[in-house]
């Protein structure tokens, strides 16, 4: 029995009662504190504000977007990160550099589809700073290819990586990969800022905006990101459904030498994992600039902990649960700032993150099955 | 299994409702996993001194019911009584440092340790346990004076065990039967008042397992430990426990020495086959 | 004790020190080979400066890669929360230090002597290192990897945070100075103290073969950091080699196991984690607090994976392993590269702009825009370096340098006692 | 009166409000749906890379005619619109400018040695930083931080004959020679006061053009008003053949990283123009602050441990400050600025080893106020600015100023550098 | 030395042709570590082959050397005339060869009946006549089919292991100690199963400490010690040497 199976067990539940109820006291009390800000009303007791305020619902829905938006793009990378943590069976600290590198391939190919003809200079146009910024709309064939040169590119890299690093080590233990992934992610991160140098270039702006409700306006870049990310989730969902690779992932997850006995082409599975984790990550990533509009050779691992957070929380191993806890954390992240100072929201979804592994450390959807 | 070379050693003829000075007690035990009753309301007790079978079918709740009393698992009732204390849901240490211990049914080595490491490790109360006594200067003559005791007499063990030559041996390389062995060697270095064994036997090779038995005897004797153990081999279990214990579906079925068992109706269907 | 054993143990540990020192001689003679190739008349100085820094850099790492040794490579706690507990005993120590009459637009402090700072950054950092382990020692390593991080994360973005900028407790004015950061009395003025007054006459002697003054306080700097890291190893030798550093290696294996063979392995980590995060918490302050200034920039998250690279390189499990380790991260994969890069010149060929650049003067076969390109990228290049080399030795030699010398945890030696037993059990 | 959000920014003594961000404003008694009122005018004090995102994420959400926009010096980077995506035009900004003698020949030397259309800002101020550490280290005729420092004052300020960047090569040959002279630069005049900092400054309003690139709106004049001291011409001159060491500091990376290349090819004019002219070596080296106090600190101790006697830097206030107190001043090195504009670097004790040749925000505040006030006609304004030295002080000055000139501050709001958003930040400014 | 039982050279060996297995001068072992040295054993179509000794001394290795799972160092495995000493566990499974593992043989985190369909892998369609089949011999499988394989007892474990083995009808079935940790009516049942499946036609390599009643059924015995053949024999042979009664079977 490992210590985690030990954790989860019921000794630790009699523990683990008096802090189910401190979470839950806290989330009510925000919650009534969320009220009493919509109502514009203030509380006060004993003379000091107990809670209430003004917040607008058009401040709060727009916060909801934003955090959901942010919250998607984190999740479908996240698929690739809880895939192969449960399948390979380590914790990948180079997956935030994989969306990175994914970015940058799109990006810089569709900055050069969208830039031939335009006359600008090949080279500024690889080193996305010609100063043009992309759309969705304006510009939808180089947007549409760069988001499949990131999937490709980065499920390309990716194998490579395999090939070079993980493989040679299948049989060691998860530590040592784990390890091996920061070498990793160090190499592909500043490789990255080799060639493209190390400062944040705009890429791309909404070219549409659209006001739904009358109260929530979005852009076009961000219905892409929507749009894409929800039907790639489900596409993922159907493949692992549809087909025994899911059943034989879990399989190879509990133990590769048995899963070899039986037959399970091991190599095969550990292949296709690489493809669907990295070509999420790279396409996730190349999202993520999409709405944002900026890229930097590190954003990917400033996102890693909260890629990290979301899977966690979700559950690792279970997609469902990376979709949910991306979406989770980026809501907390976003609407954090009613009770928060901004310099502080971001700590706010780590807080939730240890939260949920002291108090389930399998995660929401944890035992759900994959597949 | 060879001729018994002597009839079961009862000290005392234990019947199943008489059993003076219990060591160890069990009253209504009962642990649920979900919706699964591993253990449902076992209730036996084992006397100070004695060898006593714990036997059941595969399932039975043996493994569990171990893992209940040694505080692997938190039970869901039910009450576990050691030397007149109750000690329901105590953590594994606090167990061990009374005197409770246990192997357990797949061995578990530390594998990057090398044996005698394995071994060393042991023993409770070490001085050098305290990070204080081995740095500061004076101390750690006393430490370095507790550890040559503790060494030699692990290099005993060892011995005893036949895996002395395995020593310096990383505790990982060694095969399924060496680890049982080592698994048990072990648990004698604690200084155990009473060892749970969890089928400590299977997979051990036949001439070594007598070379077991005789020293779980001699321990009895000369230190006057308890056992309670539990084995599918019903030769190891009729010519050697004077006290039997049948567990099936999570409750005791049947209680008593070896004659009473093996005439047991209930016992023969739900597990002998008839075999016996 | 025997006499014979006193000797033979003296032997055993002979060797160990013998590798550090020539070790460490070593990188401070690759130092000095560079400092006479690109000084030229300046060389004595430029030597100083390099093995100075060098030394601080690897008496640093040093200290943290002893310090995780303890937590990861004995007791398998993946802490990779170091940032985070080297922010606490950094900010401690500098809150606790700095003057209460503050330069302008600084923070003030408690004003307090620097040795009581040291003391209290370290017994925080122990403290909340026992918190932080707290609970989360019922998670399986990978986990408590990820609780670790967050944790330090949340620490710097509560440094970093304006709100404890400057704050007024029972009318005490001190803070963190937000992202602006803290000044303080630094170890190393009192290092520089002690050059300008005792070490007078070597300053004048120094100077006399033209080392300036600030290169020498920085040298004695890495001098008594060195001493720390011996006194630090000391220590943990003593802690890891005897039963206490046994139950932590079970404890690293099988934790269940270890649990009921009757120790209590929750007391274990605890204080496993207070002496390391102690150590880090000193680290933070000796190493990043340097100059007297720390920052919430300085404890991101990277470091910590350095001290991990450092660590893996040498060895982990190993005391000794951990220094060398630290010695060749940070002297010849971390500083050595970027020296080079600054002092090698290709001429008159100035690095272009972009890689783009670069790469098209190939295209008229003239490799030297992207050989100056390269050059002048070297600082982003090193850790191109230290990944591949981390990720080479984990394949290749996960022992790291030292590991295989891997010492069974023990005060004594474990072979069968001459006396008793002839052997008789044997084959 | 000025709205306070929240109630847990930490109303700090000197940062004014604290990077609050909060949502809660008690705004206005209206009750929720209509919303508070948003400021005519955002002032917007930052560098440039955090300036893409937190643009991109203001035309974003409010568009080009929710407020206009007024930056300083730190946002003066042409390249920012297309970046951004958004030409700008509501956006003023002001920066110290070049407004020396020396102005037209430092543009031509700094265009045709390197490959930019125009000297960037700080760029005529890097040259003159350089300069006078070049002269001042020949008329001390050793490499020696104390000397270069005691001979500063001697080569800018008056006395002596007058030489300007294109007669650079005769000024090293007449400070060889020991001679008191006095450098008129491209930026200013370059006096010195007691503190090093400058006796006067230009100030220049700025626009982005379309298409990229900096327009010259106007400028603005002022005279710091404090005495010029002029010290006793003490120099010995040096030998021909000498090495002249000297260190150059600046942000290559990092969000000042568009600013700082260039200010730093600026920085290495003066001794790019003098190789081969004069009968001296040259002998120097660039360390990268990143942006960053700690790398910088870092970098500039590498600098002092390979011996140079002074270093133009660093960039960004904040750097130049911890790099003036825990490196330059224990190790008797002297710093010499060319973009570092916080007022607390007036009253650094320093050791006089810190100079810097821009002017002090104190006075650009009042400027961005006149500017908002006078130009775009605002009546309300809200500060969002780097939290650092910089930031805090310049938003202070103006805030103090703008109130002055009649108008209401809405809302004072801190944010910290190179963050993936700036969302929150950019609604608390804006009230909503 | 025993009279019957020979060293190493064998008395009743099949003829080639009706070898289904053959090891030949067999080195293994794993890493630097040789544990193998010269071992060379038979199995014929349809027979009953066990392997007896001391704990360490190679047996499991033997049976994983088969199926690829060890380090190669020398010598041959030749299955149905096809060398598959350097295949891959994968690949060997093809040839019609199942192996219950002596441990770590179910897999912990899927369900029973998902353990059962993983034992069917490499086929197109989940056999449910198979599982039915398995279902049958152990009915507690069916009462647990969607219970987590790694919450079941120990010998429900062994059972499941069996039942997966079994799913793909194999030529030849490596078991290695089935009856360990089983109940002693489960054991009877266990070797009657194994007998059964011998009967049908399925060749077995089975390793055993169970030593006595294997080789009482078995059709041929080897004797490994410390990772070399010791002796071969008849199983009734062997059970009746003095010598390996007293050296192995426990007198
Ligand atoms: N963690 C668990 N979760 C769910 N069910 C469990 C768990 N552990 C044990 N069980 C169930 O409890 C019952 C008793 O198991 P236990 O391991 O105690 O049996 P046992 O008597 O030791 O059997 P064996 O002789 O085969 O080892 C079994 O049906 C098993 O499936
Ligand atoms: N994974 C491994 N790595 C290194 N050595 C191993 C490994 N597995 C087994 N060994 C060594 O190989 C030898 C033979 O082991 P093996 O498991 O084949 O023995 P066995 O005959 O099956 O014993 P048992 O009856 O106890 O299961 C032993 O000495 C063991 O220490
Ligand atoms: C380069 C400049 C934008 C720096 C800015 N004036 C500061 O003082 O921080
Ligand atoms: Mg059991
Ligand atoms: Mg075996």
């Amino acid at each position: 029995m490992g210590i985690a199976e030990f954790a989860r067990d019921g000794r630790v539940v009699v523990g683990d009662r008096p802090g189910a109820a401190v979470v839950a006291a806290v989330s009510g009390f925000l919650l009534l504190d969320l009220v009493a800000k919509l109502a514009g009303t203030t509380v006060f007791f004993l003379g000091t504000k107990l809670l209430g305020g003004s917040l607008t619902v058009g401040s709060l829905l727009s916060m909801v977007v934003d955090g959901l938006l942010v919250g998607l793009a984190v999740g479908l990378a996240g698929i690739g990160l809880s895939m192969t943590y449960s399948i390979l069976d380590f914790a990948n600290f180079a997956h935030g550099d994989t969306v990175t590198v994914g970015a940058f391939l799109g990006w810089v190919a569709a900055y050069i589809t969208a830039g031939l003809g335009t006359g600008a200079p090949i080279s500024e146009l690889f080193m996305l700073n010609s100063g043009r910024q992309l759309s969705t709309v304006s510009t939808f064939g180089p947007v549409l290819l760069g988001l499949i040169i990131a999937g490709v590119g980065s499920i390309g890299i990716v194998l490579l990586i395999d090939r070079l690093t993980y493989r040679p080590m299948r049989d060691t233990d998860n530590i040592s990969l784990l390890i091996a992934s920061i070498g990793v992610a160090l190499a592909l991160r500043y490789l990255i800022a080799f060639v493209f140098g190390t400062q944040t270039s705009g890429v791309a702006s909404g070219g549409l905006r659209v006001t739904v409700f009358s109260m929530i306006s979005v852009t076009d870049n961000e219905i892409t990101l929507l749009v894409v990310s929800v039907l790639l989730m489900l596409g993922v969902h159907l493949l692992l459904q549809r087909t025994k690779l899911g059943k034989a992932m879990r399989a190879m997850a509990d133990n590769e030498d048995l899963a070899r006995v039986t037959g399970i082409p091991t190599e095969r599975v550990i292949r296709l994992t690489w493809i669907l984790g990295g070509g999420l990550a790279g396409i996730g990533g190349y999202l993520l600039v999409l709405e944002s509009g900026t890229i930097a050779f590190n954003f990917g691992w400033i996102l890693l902990l909260l890629i990290f957070a979301a899977v966690i929380v979700g559950g690792i191993g279970s997609i469902y649960g990376a979709m949910a806890g991306g979406v989770l954390i980026g809501l907390v992240d976003s609407l954090a700032l009613i009770w928060l100072p901004s310099g502080l929201t971001r700590a706010s979804a780590f807080l939730v993150l240890i939260v949920v592994l002291l108090l389930r450390p399998s995660g929401i959807f944890g035992g759900v099955s994959t597949a | 299994m060879s001729e018994p070379d002597a009839a079961p050693r009862q000290e005392a003829a234990v019947t199943s409702d008489a059993i003076e000075s219990p060591l160890l007690e069990v009253d209504g035990l009962r642990k649920e996993f979900g919706g699964v009753v591993a253990v449902d309301g076992a209730t036996f007790s084992v006397a100070e001194g004695s060898l006593t079978g714990l036997i059941g079918p595969n399932g039975a709740g043996k493994s569990t019911t171990f893992n209940c009393i040694t505080g692997i698992h938190e039970p869901t009732g039910g009450r576990v009584t050691f030397d007149g204390q109750n000690i329901t849901g105590l953590a594994p240490y606090t167990l061990a440092n009374r005197g409770l211990v246990r192997t357990f049914q797949i061995a578990r080595e530390l594998s990057d340790m090398t044996v005698i490491e394995n071994v060393m490790l042991a023993p409770g109360g070490q001085v050098g346990e305290s990070v204080v006594r081995s740095v500061t200067p004076g101390l750690r003559d006393d430490v370095i004076a507790d550890e040559t005791a503790v060494r030699d007499r692990a290099w005993e063990t060892l011995e005893f065990f036949e895996i002395d030559h395995l020593a310096h041996e990383n505790a990982g390389n060694l095969s399924g039967g060496q680890r049982k062995l080592l698994e048990m060697a072990r648990v004698l270095m604690t200084d155990p008042e009473m060892i749970l064994l969890d089928e400590p036997l299977a997979g051990v090779n036949p001439t070594l397992e007598e070379k077991l038995l005789e020293r779980i005897h001699e321990l009895r004797q000369e230190q006057g430990l308890t056992f309670l153990l539990v084995e599918h081999d019903m030769d190891v279990i009729m010519n050697n426990c004077e006290h039997i214990i049948v567990m099936h579906q999570g409750s005791v079925l049947a209680e008593g020495d070896a004659e009473t068992i093996k005439s047991d109706e209930r016992v023969l269907e739900a597990y002998l086959g008839g075999d016996v | 004790m025997s006499t014979v054993d006193t000797v033979r143990d003296r032997l055993d540990t002979l060797p160990d020190v013998g590798l550090v020192v020539g070790f460490i001689g070593a990188i401070w003679a690759v130092m000095l080979v560079l400092a006479i190739a690109v000084g030229g008349a300046n060389w004595t100085n430029l030597a100083a400066g390099f093995v100075g820094s060098v030394t601080v850099l690897i008496g640093g790492y040093a200290i943290l890669a002893l310090a995780l040794n303890l937590q990861w490579g004995y007791t398998g706690l993946f802490n990779i929360g170091i940032a985070g507990f080297m922010a606490v005993g950094a900010y401690t120590t500098a809150v606790l230090t700095a003057p209460t009459d503050p330069a302008a637009g600084a923070v003030p402090g408690l004003g307090l002597p620097l040795w009581v700072g040291l003391i209290g950054g370290m017994v925080m950092a122990a403290i909340v290192g026992g918190l932080a382990a707290l609970p989360a020692l019922r998670l399986k390593a990978d986990y408590l990897a990820i609780v670790t991080v967050a944790f330090s994360e949340i620490i710097r973005l509560i440094v970093n945070w304006n709100g404890l900028a400057e704050v007024s407790l029972f009318g005490v004015p001190f803070g963190t100075g937000g992202a602006t950061g803290i000044s303080f009395k630094s170890a190393n003025e009192v290092a520089s103290t002690l050059v300008n007054g005792v070490g007078q006459p070597i300053v004048t002697a120094a100077e006399g073969v033209g080392i300036s003054g600030p290169n020498l306080a920085n040298l004695t700097y890495g001098i008594l950091l060195l001493l720390v890291v011996a006194a630090s190893y000391w220590v943990l030798a003593r802690i890891t080699n005897s039963p206490f550093g046994r139950v932590l290696k079970a404890i690293r294996e099988d934790e269940t196991v270890t649990q009921s063979l009757g120790k209590d392995t929750r007391l274990f980590k605890i204080k496993t984690f207070m002496i390391g995060c102690a150590l880090m918490g000193l680290a933070g302050v000796l190493f990043r607090g340097q100059a007297g200034y720390v920052s919430p920039q300085q404890f991101r998250p990277t470091i910590t994976f350095y001290v991990f690279a450092a660590l893996i390189i040498g060895g982990s499990g190993s005391n000794t392993g951990s220094i060398i380790g630290a010695a060749t991260f940070s002297g010849l994969l971390f500083y050595l590269p970027a020296r080079l890069g600054e002092n090698v010149s290709l001429g008159g060929t100035r690095a272009p702009g972009s890689i783009i650049d670069a790469v098209a003067g190939l295209g008229s076969l003239d490799p030297l825009p992207l050989l100056a390109y390269t050059i002048s990228n070297v600082s982003t290049l090193r850790f191109v370096l230290i990944g591949v080399v981390l990720i080479y030795i984990i394949q290749n030699q996960p022992e790291g340098l030292l590991g295989h010398r891997n010492e069974p945890a023990t005060s004594v030696s474990l072979d069968r006692p001459q006396s008793g037993s002839g052997g008789e059990a044997d084959e | 009166s000025t709205e306070q959000t929240g109630g847990d920014g930490g109303d700090g003594g000197d940062g004014g409000d604290g990077g609050d961000g909060g949502m809660t404003g008690t705004g206005t008694e209206s009750g929720g749906d209509s919303g508070p009122e948003s400021p005519d005018v955002l002032m917007v004090v930052g560098y440039p890379q955090s300036g893409v995102q937190l643009f991109k994420d203001f035309y974003a959400d409010y568009g080009d005619d929710a407020a206009d926009i007024l930056v300083t010096d730190g946002l003066q980077d042409g390249e920012l619109p297309s970046n951004v995506g958004n030409d700008m035009s509501n956006a003023r900004g002001t920066a110290p400018s070049a407004a020396g003698p020396g102005v037209d020949t430092f543009t031509d030397l700094f265009t045709s040695e390197f490959d930019y259309d125009e000297a960037g800002v700080f760029t005529s101020q890097a040259y003159d930083a350089t300069a006078v550490q070049i002269l001042a280290n020949v008329l001390a005729g050793e490499n020696d931080g104390q000397a270069v420092r005691n001979h500063m004052r001697v080569v800018a300020n008056p006395g002596g004959d007058t030489y300007g960047p294109s007669e650079l090569p005769a000024a090293v040959e007449a400070a060889a020679a020991g001679e008191n002279i006095q450098y008129e630069g491209a930026s200013s005049a370059v006096n010195f006061d007691e503190n090093g900092d400058m006796a006067s400054a230009q100030y220049q309003v700025f626009g982005f053009q379309d298409g990229g690139g900096i327009e010259s709106l106007s400028t603005v004049d002022f005279n710091a008003g404090s005495d010029i001291p002029q010290p006793e011409p003490n120099g010995s001159g040096s030998d021909s053949g000498r090495t002249i060491r000297f260190g150059v500091l600046m942000p290559e990376t990092g969000d000042l990283g568009p600013l700082g290349r260039p200010i730093r090819d600026g920085a290495l004019l003066p001794a790019l123009q003098l190789e081969g002219e004069v009968d001296f070596e040259f002998d120097y080296q660039v360390g990268d602050t990143q942006t960053q106090a700690q790398a910088g600190i870092d970098a500039a101790n590498s600098l002092v441990s390979a011996g140079y006697p002074s270093i133009t830097g660093a960039a960004s206030s904040e750097t130049s400050i911890q790099v003036a107190r825990n490196v330059l001043i224990d190790s008797g090195v002297v710093g010499c600025s060319p973009a570092s504009t916080s007022p607390t670097i007036t009253d650094l004790e320093d050791n006089d080893y810190m100079f810097r040749t821009p002017p002090s925000d104190a006075l650009q505040g009042q400027v961005l106020a006149q500017v908002g006030v006078g130009e775009l006609g605002a009546e309300t304004a809200s500060t969002l600015y780097v939290n650092n030295s910089y930031g805090q002080a310049l938003q202070e000055a103006f805030a103090g100023a703008f109130e002055a000139e009649g108008g209401t501050i809405v809302n004072q709001v801190g944010f910290e550098q190179q963050q993936s958003s700036y969302t929150s930040e950019i609604n608390s400014a804006m009230n909503q | 030395m025993s009279q019957r039982a020979t060293e190493s050279e064998t008395v009743t060996l099949p003829s080639p042709t009706e070898r289904l297995l053959a090891i030949r001068d067999l080195d293994a072992g794993y890493g630097d570590l040789q544990v193998l040295s010269d071992v060379h054993m038979d199995v014929a179509d349809g027979e009953y082959v066990v392997i007896v000794g001391p704990n360490g001394a190679g047996k499991s290795t033997v049976m994983k050397s088969v199926f690829g799972l060890t380090t190669y160092m020398g010598g041959e495995v030749i299955f149905d005339g096809t060398d598959i000493s350097e295949r891959n566990p994968d690949e060997i499974i093809y040839e019609g060869i199942s192996y219950v593992p002596q441990t770590g043989n179910v897999f912990g985190s899927l369900s029973v009946r998902e353990n059962l369909e993983m034992g069917a892998y490499i086929l197109d369609e989940v056999p449910e006549d198979r599982i039915e089949d398995v279902y049958e011999r152990f009915p507690i499988l069916r009462e647990r089919s969607d219970q987590s394989a790694g919450t079941l007892s120990g010998g429900q474990q062994q059972m499941l292991a069996m039942g997966r083995a079994l799913m793909l009808d194999p030529d030849l079935l490596l078991l290695d100690e089935p009856s360990a940790g089983l109940a002693p009516d489960l054991v009877d049942d266990m070797f009657d199963r194994i007998d059964r499946i011998n009967d049908d036609g399925t060749a077995i390599l089975m390793v055993e400490q169970n030593a006595k009643e294997a080789l009482r059924r078995c059709d041929r015995g080897y004797v490994l010690v410390q990772g070399q053949n010791r002796y071969e024999d008849d199983g009734t042979v062997l059970l009746n040497d003095e010598q390996v009664r007293q050296d192995f079977l426990g007198g």
